[in-house]
Formats: C-alpha cells, structure tokens, sequence
C-alpha cells in the first residue's frame, strides 16, 4: 500500500476527520443518553466546525497568528502522521522503530498545546500549560513502559510485530495501562485538570477563537482517532487479510474504546493536579511496570 | 444508589428532554399577561399603586380615562390582580408571545364615562359588581339613581325624601 | 440575656424598650467598643449595623446582637459622622462598617475602609446623595 | 512561580459577578481577596421611594434563588410594626413554600457543586430533581422564580392541591437520600475533591459570625427556626444537622440533611394545615416607628430592619442577607488551598453575590 494512501486516505485524513468528528459526536450523545437528554445530531461537530472556521476571528498582534496557524497545523499534521503508523491493515507499511516514531508523533500535540498557553499571554492559558505539562510527564511514564513492555515481549519496535506476536498476559496488562493514560491524553473527566473550564476556563486554549479553535479542535478530533486507534489496533493479534474487514474491525473497536471512555468520564468528577498525577504514578505506572515483569518472565 | 445505578437507570429511562418548540404547557396559575374587562373598571387606580414597575399606568381626562399596561416593564408578580376592588383585572393561564422590541405589547384603552342621564355630565360609574355589593338586591329604582351623577343623584334623593315627607304628612 | 446586667457593665441610665422583636435602646453616648467587648464575651453575636440617617450631618447606628437567640438592639448617634470602629474586636463588623462608609459617609475611628460595594473610584455617601427616583425608577 | 490570578468579575464557575483575586504560588493559594459590589443595584435607596405593597415585588428582587424569604422576612417585619398577625391557614402556607424553596435552593446549590466539581452527571442529575420542586412551586403560585406569595397579613394564593405537593416531596426526600447523600458522600472522586478541604474553623465561624448551613458545618449550632421559631415553626418535630468537621463535604452533608428534614417539615405542615381565612389585607400607610424580622433562609439568617415616618413609604429598609456575613469566611478557607479547590471553596458557602450586594 503506497504511503500516499496511508496519509490521505486510510487511516489518514479521509478517514481520521469523519471519524474524529464521529467519535466527539459519540461521545457529547452517550453523555447525553446517560444523563437522560437528547443530545446533538450526529452532524454537530462538524457544523462547529463550519461554524469556528467562518468566525470573524479577534484582531491579534501581527505575526501573533502564525503560530496559531502553525502550531495547531504541525500537531494536525504529526497526529495524521501517527495514525498512518498503526498496524491496522496487513499491508500497512511498517519501517523498523516505528513504534518510537509513533510515539514522538503522538506527543507533537500536547506539545502544541503547551506552547499554545504559553504564547496566549493570558494567565490561565499559562496556568493550563503548567498543568498540560505536568499531565503529559504524568501519564508518558506508564504510557511508554506500557510501550516498552509490548516491544519487549515481542521482540521488536515494530508496531505490527508487536500486534501479531505479543503474549496475551503481557497485551493485556499493557493495554490496560494505556487506556488508563487516554482520559489525560484526551482531556476527559476525571483527568480533565487541563482544561478545567470551572477553574481556567478552556486552560491553554482560552485565547483561542474563530479558525484558530477550529483548527485546534480538529487536531482534537484527530487525536481521538490516533490514541484509540494505538489500541484497537494493537489489541488483535490476526488479520483477515481483507482491508475492508480489518478496517471495519478497527473502527469499531476504536468505537467500543469511545463508549467506554465515556461512561467512565460521565460517572467521575474531575480530580485535582496532583491526585491525577499520583494516580497515574501509582496505578497507571504500577500496571505498566507489571506488563513490563510479565514480559521479562514469561 | 451508586452513580453506576444512576447512569444504568438513566439509560432505561430513555429521554426526559424536549426538543425546543415542544414545552411544558404552563400550570392553571400561570401568571402571565394582564387582562383587564374594561367594563368592570372604575379607574380607581389601585393596581396602578401597587405596581412596582410602573408597567400599569392610569390616567384620567374630564370625559374619558385610559387604563395602559406595558408587559415589557411587567414583572408578572400578580399584585394589581389582588388589588382589583371589582376583579377587573386577570393574568392569562398561557405563556406570552415572544417579542422582539419593548413596548410590542403595550396596550392603552380608553373608557368614555357615562353621561349623567339628568345633567348629561361625564361621570365615574359604580360597576355591577360594586353595585351588587352595595346594594344586596339591584332594583330597578337603584339602577335609575345609578345612571345619574352624584349630584344628581343627591339632588333625586333629596326629591325623594321630600316626596316621602309630604306623602307621610298628607297621610296623617 | 441579664438587661440588668447590661446595663450596669455599660454604664447606661435610660430604660430600655421591650418589645416582641428583641429589646431596643437608645443610649446617647455608647461607648460601642466597649459595649463589643462585653457581648462578645457573653457569645452574643453581632448580625449588622443599621445606619438612619439623622438631621443633615449625624447618622444613628444600630447594632443589632443576637444574644443566645434573643434580640437586642442598641442604637447611638455619631459625633461628626464619626464613631468608633469595632471590627478589630469583632471581625463581623468588617463588612458592615465598610459598607455604612460607602453609602453612609461614616468614618470609622481605628481603621481603614476601603469602598465594599462601591468602586474605588466613587464619593463615599452614596445614599446621602439625594438621587431623584421618578416613578419609572429611572435616576 | 508566584502568580495573581483572578477569578471573575466573569467566570464559568460563577454564576454571578464577583471578583476572587488569588494570590498562588504554583497550585498553592497565599492570599485571597475578595472583591462584590458588580450588582449593586441600592435596592434599600429605591425601597424608600416606593410604598410598602410595591416593596414587596422590589425585595422578592433581592435574589433570584431565595426570593420567597426576602418578602417573607418583609412582610413579617411589616407584620411587627404593624402588630399584626396573620392567619394561621396563611402562617403554614408560608412555612411550605419557604421550606420547599430551602429544597429548590440546596438542590440548585449541589447542582452547582457538582458542575464546579466537574461532575456533569451528578450536576444533570440535580437540576433534574429541581425541576420536581420547581414545578411545585410553579402549581402552588404560578412562577417558578418570583413567588409573590406573601402579602402583609397574609399569603397571596391559596394551597389547594396537597396531594401533589405530598408526592412530590416524597419524590424529592427519595431522590435526596437515594442519590444525592451517597454519592456526594461516598463517590471516591467526590470525596477526593471535598473531604479536608476549605476548613473554616468553629472559632473563626464565630468570630465572623457565619451563619446557616457554613455556621452549622463548622459545629455552630444555630438555626433561627430553632432559637427563636417564627411562623408556626415550634408546632413541627424536625433536627438541626450539625457537622464538626467544617470541609466543604460537611457544608455539603449539612445541606443534604436539612433537605431531608425540610421534607419532614412539609409533610407535617400538610398533615396540621387548618381550613380559614389566608389572605392579606391591603395597607396603605404605616404607624411611625421601627421593627425588625428575621428568618432561617436557606443560606443563613436573613435579617430585615424597617423604620417608617408614618407615611406610605418607608424611612428606612435594611437587609442583612446571610451572605453578606458568610463571604467573608471565603478568604480564611482559601488559605493554603489549592487553586483547583478555589471555585469549590467558595461556592461551598452556597454564596449569593445579588444578595450580598443587593
């Protein structure tokens, strides 16, 4: 399959976008339906998005804009980037060391975010930066020995090795530990210290506005579709061979990873900066340390 | 319950929101728009006192009064309602109509007095439902005094009451 | 709730007034830290202090105390639009008497008052002013 | 990293404009200033040019949440300088709507807790269950917000339909006992976020004179109803929930509880209501002098002081509203708290910043 594809269509933009938009639409509608309300038509974020783009965005001082333009751009683009490494589709290229390619990838946008806040000149965006930053260091501790864990019990870097020849203790364990690390990567409930919107309003994305939100909340939607898709593609370890089944398979595990995202954020409150952070030292670093044991011993 | 079983029974319970034309139709004492029956205003300006917002104003000409209600500066609070000695006023059972400009469904009538049917003056006149509370029975005799002005109307009891003496002093 | 009491510690000769809303008293020159400090020390606590405007220049302050669930107000007139300050005895007056600056213009011997309602920038003594209220409440 | 940080005038966590400056250093808050006066409206200032029947509108326009309390405490005012009493059919209609808007207001109050709290869930879960009371409320007098029930002497509408009212009460003490205490007592997210913080301790809940639920939290037991029953308040057997710790889980358990009682309340209400004569009367003019009222509100003491000169308007309207007293409290609570727990902390007094400004 030419890289090309990959990029531009599956699972790249063609495909990351719809479902991204999808995927927050799921989300706002699950929440809604377990707090007994109607929730948004399936067409909603995507009108947000319409509706952000043709804003007419605050005067900025000049040269101010650019990075809005640029940053939210190089985190579209490095999370697209991450999604073409996923091994969904058996004739997914897959290069040595992609797995570590996919995670510096992963990390552009949380990366972005910070520099966001920090650019805004407001002080709660510098405040949602601080607390951005802090997550990120936070969760990346289990989230990448989770990674570690994987590579090491199937011997190799690469992500579709990894997919097929992972042992089930080990996949399962260090599964786990990453979904754990989704809620702060994603932003949700009850890790959503970031954007605390009772606290900072929207943390680093508080100057935002017009095309430059728009902008951003699509790298969102993407991220959505990266970091659930890291799962679901790593959690079956067999191809069917035929594209449009794995990819079928793939989007609805990605799904399945959506609803229970969600039901976990509609039945929590938000915890503070540093209970999340012990949280993630404690349970979601033990859990990967343990896939990690597993993988050494067994 | 746990907030599981919260969630779970939620999800049974299927929708409890309206969509935005549907609504809630308003309970039988609904406080909404003022309504007044004209016929039974004395302009006695009670409901007028009581407003805090001013929204009721009543003003008085030689021949005429006008009674004019503003809802736009209407806090709906259902004073002047009380405050009706003839029950005049009412407050509609139904949500009001969306406006879009103060002052859309400001209202203003205008009440012509009677005239005196003796002088042909203007006057201010007792509605019924003050006349059945002065009077326990509205006869006929006190409907003729009631379309006079109260100078008239003293100058037909003193008529009367002379009537009545000389009849009663004939009679002796 | 000891009147008799009260009324010795405080030195005060006047009589008070009982009445079903608590027991009011008037008490021309009332030394109010003094009379903070007693009740304080007998748990009474203090709800607010109302200022009346009285005559063009004075200001009658009541200190309203609820002593154990019973009422007592004790009222006394500035000197100069000036009194005494009680907030350092009893933190509950802090507000208060910030607030009688603000729209009262009483100053408060012992203290800075820093405008509570008002901004920083306007007149203390806003309902001093004598805003005309027509009848559509508008100034 | 030392920082100041405001919290409004404008604030997702606000629902009405005031200003919280903090002071932090990193996620630790040093200092806390406080800053009201954005709804200032002089409300006391318009009260002295209008007659005392319009006042009553004016002052149920205090507050948008706890209005009922405001003309109540009005009108009993009035009541005392008019050495009057009402009926007793009215006296316990009154004692029912004020204890249902103590329903609407705490359920409204742990809505908002839980919205702070980030807890979107619990938060629809709450306003779901004000609807309940709201809608109460709206069949006893016709308004879900402004009551306009009391007059001087009396009540403006009569109480016709107890069997609703019955039910829905049962509904709510239901709800509040099944739903609302476990979790916000036992949910582990909510606890991490509520036990242990924004301690106002007894001495200091005394020496700035808190009152209501904050004064009871911190183990100050008073309640109006209790130390001086207004209304009909001796004739009903009901506790006074008081909690020592002073967190905001224990402002939020105190609540939970007097919610409960309240309920109790109202069914006994219902049960003794007599038949008769509930109305007010209409009074024009005032006899010259001074009186005061005031009632356990669901905030706090509420505190009214008139004087009158004899005329149609009063000389003088003082209102002393429980948050006025309790905002204060904020700044000490705040101390050494974190950041995240500011909005928390300084809604867990429940704070009414168009009362406190009035």
């Amino acid at each position: 399959m030419p890289s090309w594809f990959a990029l531009l269509i599956f699972p790249g933009f063609l495909y990351a976008v719809p479902m991204g938009w999808l995927m927050l639409w799921l989300e706002r509608k699950i929440l809604a339906r377990l707090q007994s309300r109607i929730g948004p038509p399936f067409y909603q974020p995507f009108f947000d998005f319409i509706k952000l783009m043709t804003k007419e965005p605050l005067r900025r001082a000049s040269g101010e804009d650019i990075f809005y333009l640029l940053l939210p751009l190089l985190a579209l683009g490095a999370t697209v980037g991450s999604l073409t490494l996923l091994p969904i589709l058996p004739s997914s290229a897959s290069a040595v060391g992609d797995l570590v390619l996919f995670v510096a990838l992963v990390e552009v946008a949380p990366i972005c975010l910070v520099l966001l806040g920090f650019l805004s000149r407001s002080i709660f965006g510098q405040v949602g930066a601080i607390r951005e930053a802090t997550l990120t260091i936070a969760t990346n501790l289990p989230f990448i020995t989770a990674l570690i864990a994987l590579a090491y019990a199937s011997g190799s870097l690469r992500l579709m090795e990894i997919a097929s020849n992972a042992p089930l203790a080990t996949r399962a364990i260090a599964l786990l530990a990453l979904l754990f690390c989704l809620p702060i990567k994603l932003r949700l409930n009850p890790f959503s210290v970031a954007n605390a919107e009772q606290e900072i309003y929207q943390g680093a994305l508080t100057e935002l506005d017009g095309w430059r939100l728009g902008l951003w909340e699509l790298t969102h939607a993407v991220e959505w579709v990266a970091l659930s898709g890291l799962i679901a593609s790593l959690a079956v370890p067999w191809r069917s061979g035929q594209a449009i089944l794995d990819a079928i398979l793939f989007a609805l595990l990605s799904l399945v990873l959506v609803v229970v995202l969600t039901v976990i954020a509609g039945a929590t409150a938000r915890l503070k900066l540093l209970q999340a952070s012990r949280f993630y030292w404690r349970w979601g670093f033990g859990l990967a340390l343990l896939a990690l044991v597993v993988s050494l011993f067994l | 319950m746990s907030i599981w079983e919260i969630l779970a029974e939620n999800l049974r319970q299927g929708v409890v929101t309206l969509r935005y034309p549907q609504r809630v139709p308003p309970p039988a004492r609904y406080r909404g728009l003022v309504q007044i029956e004209l016929e039974d205003c004395v302009g006695c300006a009670s409901c007028a006192y009581v407003c805090v917002s001013a929204a009721i104003h009543v003003t008085e000409e030689r021949e005429t009064f006008c009674w004019s209600y503003d809802p736009a500066k209407c806090t709906f609070c259902g004073r002047c309602v009380d405050a009706c000695p003839t029950s005049a006023l009412q407050m509609q059972a139904e949500c009001p109509p969306i406006y879009h400009c103060a002052g859309a469904l400001a209202v203003t009538y205008t009440r012509a007095y009677p005239r005196c049917e003796g002088c042909g003056k203007p006057f201010k006149v007792a509605t019924q439902i003050l006349r059945q509370r002065a009077y326990t029975e509205v006869s006929g005799e006190v409907e003729t005094l009631l379309r006079l002005c109260p100078v008239c109307r003293q100058k037909e009891a003193i008529k009367s009451m002379v009537e009545a003496r000389r009849i009663k002093e004939a009679t002796r | 709730m000891n009147v008799e009491e009260i009324r010795q510690t405080l030195g005060i000769e006047t009589p008070p007034s009982q009445r079903t809303d608590g027991i009011w008293w008037h008490i021309a020159g009332l030394n109010v830290c003094h009379m903070a400090q007693y009740l304080i020390q007998n748990e009474a606590r203090l709800i607010t202090i109302t200022a009346i405007p009285d005559g063009k220049s004075e200001c009658r302050l009541i200190y309203h105390w609820d002593c154990q669930g019973q009422l007592l107000h004790l009222s006394t007139l500035t000197q100069g639009r000036k009194i005494d300050s009680v907030a350092a005895i009893c933190p509950a007056a802090d507000w208060i008497e910030r607030e009688i600056h603000d729209l009262f213009g009483v100053i408060f011997n012992g203290r800075e008052t820093s405008p509570l309602v008002l901004r920083a920038s306007d007149p203390s003594g806003l309902f001093l002013a004598n805003i005309p209220l027509d009848e559509e409440g508008k100034e | 990293m030392s920082y100041t940080i405001p919290i409004g005038p404008y604030h997702p966590a606000l629902e009405e404009p005031y200003k919280l400056e903090l002071e932090c250093e990193g996620e630790n808050v040093r200092e806390a200033h406080l800053q009201i006066g954005f709804n200032f409206r002089a409300i006391e200032l318009i009260a002295q040019s209008r007659n005392i029947i319009q006042n009553i509108a004016l002052f149920e326009r205090v507050c948008g949440i706890c209005s009922n309390v405001h003309t109540l405490t009005y009108c009993l005012a009035l009541e005392n300088l008019l050495g009057i009493e009402p009926s007793l059919r009215a006296q316990y209609i009154r004692v029912i709507v004020a204890e249902l808007e103590r329903l609407h207001s705490h359920i409204l109050w742990a809505g908002a807790a839980a919205h702070i709290l980030g807890f979107q869930t619990l938060f629809m879960t709450c306003f779901r269950l004000r609807e309940v009371v709201m809608d109460l409320l709206e069949t006893i007098s016709g308004n879900r917000v402004n009551y306009a029930m009391n007059a001087i002497g009396g009540v403006n509408r009569d109480l016709t339909d107890p069997q609703t009212i019955r039910d829905g009460v049962r509904q709510i003490q239901k709800a509040v006992e099944g739903q609302l205490l476990p979790i916000f007592t036992n949910d582990p997210t909510v606890r991490a976020r509520c036990a242990g913080v924004g301690i106002l301790t007894k001495a200091n809940a005394i020496a700035w004179g808190a009152v209501g639920p904050t004064a009871r939290a911190s183990g100050v037991a008073q309640d109006i109803r209790q130390a001086q029953p207004y209304l009909v308040y001796d004739r009903f057997e009901f506790s006074v929930p008081v909690q020592e710790s002073g967190d905001v889980l224990a402002r939020i358990l105190v609540r939970a509880l007097e919610m409960v009682e309240s309920c109790q309340i109202i069914e006994q209400a219902l049960e003794q209501m007599p038949s008769g004569q509930w109305k007010g009367q209409l009074f024009v003019e005032l006899p010259p002098g001074e009186a005061v009222a005031r009632i356990e509100a669901p905030r706090g003491e509420v505190f009214y002081y008139i004087a009158s000169d004899g005329s149609e308007k009063p000389l003088r309207v003082k209102v002393r509203t429980p948050s006025f007293v309790n905002m204060p409290t904020v700044r000490l609570m705040l101390k050494g708290a974190t950041l995240a727990d500011a909005p928390l902390i300084q809604a867990s007094i429940d704070p009414c910043y168009s009362c406190t400004d009035r």
